[in-house]
């Protein structure tokens, strides 16, 4: 029983690491209202920021947040500039072949610029753990947990409360209704992109922490994991995809637990495909505009 | 202007159609004379392989307008059906890679269910996870699938009594599979059936209410790419003697895709001009080492920025989106489109 | 009194707790023309969408010469013989006027891959009857000139006869047509109305949307008028127009109305 | 019909460009050019680039150090460096490049198993050596006499980690395994399971993964449950590390063993304090104490920027493998007298140990234990192996 109870608490730690991803994934399919293949690199890139940053100043957890929020924050910039800006009216495969020729782009130039080897991640907190049951939890699980529901927190306020959360819904759902109503569609849609960005770079400076390692190649599989999780939830509703996230967490690690860990990617697609079959826009209704 | 150049090009063609037809047909029979460089005739073998195996995701994502990303999966299976034949059962080449067809097209089947239901990226995320489930199986299916090991020494196919190995050879392989897929391609898009991809490709709920059954004319459409996609997957086999499932990730799927779109989607010749500019460009710029793939990156987004609808992509479609500029030209090309 | 070809009975259709469509019931007769008005947002499309199983009817049933359609999507029934167009005109805009009647023909042939492959008889036969009959229809509609014209290039009005091309196409038994006069200028509805006078002489059963008042009393032998997604009134055109609630509907309280979209 | 024709021409037109643009291989040289020249194939760019940065560091470096002591009787060796990519497809073509070339005398590489199976049909029908460092598919030095690999067979690595590592020095009864789900992986675990059984070691748990994984949280949580007193990870050097790092994060306390990484530096430096007492078998290490081994290591290091784990290693010596096989030739210098020499090549010792090949043009090697010590290796010798 505990053993099955541990593997849920793993599953919930990794689940809320794809949470935090996915929420960023979210933000940006909500806002951009295209499917990204970017993801994963703006993960590594947030990744490595928070690691220069903790090897030249100080190992400093805020430091980390705010340098791997601003370096994912820039490339989302050139993500846009590159990848959207022109392509709003353009069928959607177009940006979508960008977004992959981009993080081919990203990819190769981080081996480049940051060598092609595995290297540790400094740790900016201590790796304490504390007794939940006779389940053992780490600090840094409870961080995320606590990070990823703070990020989620904020994010809903500031998109439910503020004018310019405002803005940036209206945006989402009609661009052409926005525009007309004075909003700054080109400025709101790329600010909802970085915002997005940034949220993948700090999931990126956390997974970096919890594996305590990065490498150039690491965005791959996240970035794949993000999309998954976020079209669980409907892709653009960001509650539903932190929940996406977390079940596919859940599922890739109970999966493990009954069965073999030969197949762990299987579960998480066979998974999404029933969901998918069963609902098809996800586990949640649709908000926003349809991607 | 690269439009004017080939426009140009179909009107000289058009006007001198059998003449050229001829020297063509000879032109590309003899190439490996003219070509003994078994390097250059291997990097053809690979253009024409992939231009088929591209021409096989147009089908699906050029002309019914769904949205395959996991072609891969479908190239493995037609791979591993063909190597699992040739080695565990000793088929020789040619009915197996028949039935790698057929298994190819039957899984395609399966997948194009759920597109009863889901649309565009839904679909999409269907058909990625598919490939990664099925590169997976391989992987760990190990009494049939070799598992991590792969399937070695697949024997080279037989014709006649020769043993059809190295890409001078192969090159005719290749060859013939294109032209056959190009062939029966063609008939069947200009047929009723074609028509009916097409028609839900512009607008489902038109073709719905002309009594189009969308949903078997998607899987048809399914079963017809995969089918494809088997039959180059059975030719990749033997061609190289060795597979594993490594051969066949996502990476590889979403270069096939890169191929259709750079080429341009919806035409016939789109997928072939793709697969010859990407692999080219990776062969040509070796000497930038490890910049290599860096500038195939950025060759690939200058593509979309210059010529979102690929290099010779339809503007007769709605994949060329709504530009426009294009607009005008649409009319005068259309002109063509008739007589057919 | 002649056959029903097309009946509704106690449809209704209901988004969430909006009641788009409550219990209509309808009789059209092979050989009418038959017209559905109803000020903007009455709910005259979503029933038309509810006929050609575009939409599922909550409650009620819709039969088709006879047959309950309810459960059948909208290729099923096409094939049974009811044709419709669009009110937001929805032509295959990146193809010609040859073209777009060609698919019309789909039902009506029955080329699968295998015959493609081999062109053999049924492919050969099947083209020679689409691409004859194809330019039987458009000579018929008056689109010869616009034959190999993209449709998505074309006015107004004209992709409007290229929709009911299309539809004629597959010989149905009943033609659908929603608002075909929206956006046509006086001359080209004059036009439109000749044209599916002329139509229906050739044995064509038509329903027709609008709610131009003017164009529909003078064209259709037959009404249904909806208002709220219910029906206020049926008959001839006599009779409706003299009945008090499509009066009311009209200049009454049809100002306020429009608060759902149909 | 007609389109369809028209691409038929545009292919033609293309294929045109082709021979116009791929620099055409200069098929004219000959053997007795001043230099001898080898090609390295390795993935320079995509997933592996890692190993392919490893390998045109590590065969520079030797042909270098060769170079700058005269070459090989008077002649330098050039090395040319090609970009596989990791794509057997590209992998095959370059092959054929090579074998229009006479200038090449052999090729080293390429890096995974799955590239150089690939080659090897072709290479061998040219007949140039294929000397791969690091292939380790069991099928593949066998595949035609050309063909050679010096990662060693696992049928010596393993069942000597079970017997001498596990049983003998670290007294392990109950074990967990975990391996990567690749050629090596698979034909190491193989391997191993079957020496377990021989030796009566009870295997208690046994998990694969596939490459790339990077949480093993749950792999481990479920090995743990079944109560092994030692882990037995069969994989490279980042895996390894990253498991030492989630094993502490588990709190689980365990004795680690790895079959794979050699003396890579990089587990220290990836994983520190969590891979202390971690076992290892390697056929040759990496410390202070063996001063030719360290001196490479701090040369690769300041050439990469990284820290050397097993391949690059091995990619080293295979320049000098191939040098010693050509000064063994005593007539012309040839494709097949080179093949000729390595197959019969006595008495070579590397960086990474002896190397003598056999019938099929594998190695078997041979072992040492080695732990980790106060973030150093430290050779194990108190256990009675028999040489």
């Amino acid at each position: 029983m505990d053993y099955y109870l541990m593997q849920l608490v793993n599953g919930l730690s990794q689940g809320a690491i794809y949470a935090l991803m996915a929420i960023g994934y979210a933000t940006i399919v909500g806002v951009v209202g295209m499917v990204t293949f970017t993801h994963g690199e703006v993960i590594m890139i947030g990744a490595y920021a928070a690691f220069y940053a903790f090897s030249f100043f100080a190992e400093n957890l805020f430091l980390g947040i705010i340098t791997s929020f601003a370096a994912s924050w820039l490339l989302g910039i050139v993500i846009y500039k590159v990848c959207y800006e022109r392509f709003f009216d353009s069928p959607r495969h177009i940006p979508l072949i960008c977004t992959i020729g981009f993080s081919m782009l990203i990819k190769n130039l981080a081996q480049i610029v940051f060598g092609p080897n595995m290297k540790a991640m400094p740790q900016p907190i201590d790796l304490g753990f504390i007794n939940v049951l006779g389940v053992r939890i780490n600090t840094i699980q409870i961080l995320i947990i606590v990070i990823v529901i703070s990020l989620s927190t904020i994010l809903y306020i500031v998109n439910s409360k503020t004018r310019w959360g405002i803005q940036l819904r209206a945006v989402s759902q009609d661009k052409k209704a926005s525009a007309l109503m004075g909003i700054n569609v080109q400025r709101t849609t790329m600010i909802g992109n970085c915002i997005g960005c940034g949220l993948g770079g700090v999931a990126g400076m956390l997974l970096a922490i919890y594996y305590q390692s990065i490498l150039p190649t690491m965005g791959g599989v996240l970035g794949l994991k993000s999309f998954i999780s976020s079209v669980l939830g409907g892709l653009t509703n960001i509650p539903a995809a932190a929940l996406g996230g977390i079940l596919i967490g859940v599922t890739e690690n109970l999966g493990t637990a009954f069965l073999s860990n030969s197949y762990r990617d299987v579960f998480a697609f066979v998974f999404l495909v029933l969901v998918l079959i069963i609902k098809p826009e996800g586990i949640s209704k649709k908000v926003g505009g349809r991607p | 202007m690269i439009s004017n150049t080939f426009e140009n090009v179909k009107k000289i063609y058009k006007k001198h159609a059998k003449i050229i037809n001829i020297v063509l047909i000879i032109l590309l029979l003899i190439i490996p004379r003219l070509m003994p460089n078994s390097y250059l005739m291997g990097i053809v073998c690979r253009i024409l392989m992939y231009a088929t195996l591209a021409g096989s995701l147009n089908i699906i994502n050029g002309y019914s307008g769904q949205f395959n990303i996991g072609h891969a999966g479908f190239f493995l299976i037609g791979a591993y059906t063909e190597a699992i034949l040739a080695t565990t059962y000793g088929w020789s080449f040619w009915p197996a890679m028949i039935i790698a067809g057929i298994v190819t097209s039957i899984v395609g089947f399966l997948v194009s269910l759920p597109t009863l239901r889901l649309r565009g990226i839904y679909l999409a995320i269907v058909t990625l996870g598919f490939s990664e489930i099925i590169r997976i199986i391989a992987l760990n299916w190990t009494d049939v699938t070799g598992g991590p090991m792969g399937i070695k020494g697949i024997p080279s196919p037989e014709l006649f009594g020769f043993r059809i190995s190295g890409p001078v050879d192969y090159y005719y392989i290749f060859l013939i599979v294109g032209i056959l897929f190009l062939f029966i391609t063609n008939r069947i898009l200009k047929s009723r059936v074609g028509r009916s991809w097409i028609s839900i490709r512009e607008d489902e709920l038109a073709a719905k209410s002309l009594g189009v059954e969308a949903n078997r004319a998607k899987s048809a459409n399914f079963m017809y790419g995969a089918f494809w996609a088997g039959i180059v997957g059975a030719t990749y086999a033997p061609y190289y003697k060795f597979i594993a499932s490594d051969m066949f990730t996502l990476d590889e799927g979403f270069n096939i895709l890169a191929m259709v779109i750079i080429g341009g989607q919806g035409t016939l010749i789109g997928p072939f001009v793709g697969a010859s500019i990407a692999t080219l460009i990776s062969e040509v710029f070796r000497f930038a080492s490890q910049y290599r793939m860096v500038i195939y990156a950025i060759l690939i987004i200058v593509m979309m920025w210059w010529r979102p609808q690929g290099l010779v992509g339809a503007y007769d479609s709605i994949l060329a989106g709504d530009d426009k500029s294009l607009k005008k030209r649409k009319k005068s090309i259309t002109q063509k489109v008739g007589d057919n | 009194m002649a056959e029903i070809i097309l009946e509704a009975k106690g449809v209704s259709k209901h988004f969430g707790g909006l009641k788009a469509v409550e219990n209509v019931d309808m009789e059209i007769y092979r050989g009418d023309i038959f017209g559905i008005i109803g000020p903007n947002g009455a709910g005259k499309t979503t029933f038309f969408n509810i006929c050609s199983g575009i939409y599922e009817p909550t409650y009620g049933e819709i039969l088709f010469k006879g047959e309950p359609i309810r459960n059948l999507n909208p290729e099923q029934i096409a094939r049974k013989g009811m044709a419709r167009t669009f009110q937001n005109i929805q032509l295959f805009k990146n193809m010609t006027v040859f073209e777009n009647v060609r698919i019309g023909f789909h039902i009506r042939t029955k080329t699968r891959m295998f015959d493609a492959i081999f062109k053999n008889k049924t492919y050969q036969s099947d083209e020679e009857f689409v691409n004859e009959e194809s330019m039987k229809i458009i000579d018929k509609v008056g689109l010869s000139a616009y034959k190999n014209t993209m449709a998505g290039n074309l006015a107004y009005g004209i992709q409007r006869r290229v929709e009911i091309a299309r539809a004629l196409a597959l010989n149905p038994d009943i033609l659908l047509l929603d608002e075909p006069a929206a956006g046509m200028n006086p001359i080209e509805t004059n036009n439109l109305k000749e044209f599916i006078i002329k139509l229906n002489a050739e044995g064509y059963t038509i329903a027709v949307i609008e709610h131009d008042m003017k164009f529909i009393m003078s064209l259709t032998n037959r009404l249904l008028v909806l208002n709220f997604g219910e029906k206020i009134s049926e008959g001839t055109p006599e009779i409706v127009k003299n009945d008090q609630n499509v009066i009311e509907a009209y200049f009454g309280k049809g100002k306020i109305a429009g608060g759902e979209n149909s | 019909m007609r389109k369809y024709l028209s691409i038929i021409m545009t292919v033609v037109l293309l294929t045109a460009l082709l021979a116009g643009c791929s620099n055409a291989p200069d098929s004219g040289g000959s053997g007795d050019s001043d230099v001898y020249k080898f090609a390295v194939f390795a993935p320079i760019t995509g997933n592996y680039a890692e190993y392919g940065k490893g390998f045109e560091v590590a065969t520079q470096m030797a042909a270098d150090e060769i170079n700058a002591e005269g070459g090989i009787d008077g002649k330098e060796i050039v090395l040319e460096v090609f970009d596989t990519k990791g794509d057997p497809k590209e992998s095959a073509d370059i092959s054929r490049r090579v074998t229009e070339n006479d200038e090449y005398l052999a090729v080293i590489g390429d890096f995974s198993s799955s590239n150089a199976m690939a080659n090897a049909p072709i290479l061998g029908e040219a007949g140039i050596v294929q000397l791969s460092p690091t292939a380790s598919h069991t099928d593949y030095a066998g595949m035609n006499e050309y063909m050679f690999s010096i990662m060693g067979r696992q049928d010596g690595e393993a069942p000597f980690f079970s017997t001498y590592l596990l049983q003998k020095y670290a007294g392990a009864e109950d074990v967990g395994v975990i391996y990567i789900n690749n050629d090596w992986g698979k034909s190491a675990y193989d391997n191993f399971m079957l020496q377990t059984e021989k030796d009566g070691l009870n295997v208690v748990s046994e998990e694969n993964y596939v490459e790339g994984e990077k949480d093993f949280t749950s792999l481990l949580t479920k090995v743990r449950d079944s109560n092994p007193d030692t882990l037995a990870l069969i994989m490279h050097a980042n895996d390894v590390a990253l498991i030492a790092n989630q094993v502490n994060q588990l709190g689980w306390d365990v004795n680690l063993t790895a079959l794979g990484p050699g003396t890579s530096m990089q587990i220290i430096e990836l994983a520190g304090e969590n891979v202390e007492r971690l076992l290892l078998s390697t056929p040759f290490f990496i410390t202070e104490e063996n001063e030719e081994a360290w001196a490479w290591s701090e040369e690769f290091k300041s050439r990469a920027g990284f820290e050397p784990t097993v391949h690059p290693a091995v990619a080293y010596d295979t320049v000098y493998l191939l040098k010693a096989a050509i000064e063994n030739i005593e007539g012309d210098v040839t494709r097949d007298a080179v093949r000729e020499e390595l197959q019969n090549l006595d008495g070579f010792v590397g960086l990474t140990g002896p190397i003598k090949f056999n019938e099929s043009g594998d190695i078997t090697r041979k072992y040492l234990i080695m732990e980790i010590e106060d973030g150093k290796f430290i050779q194990k010798t108190e256990f009675d192996y028999v040489d």
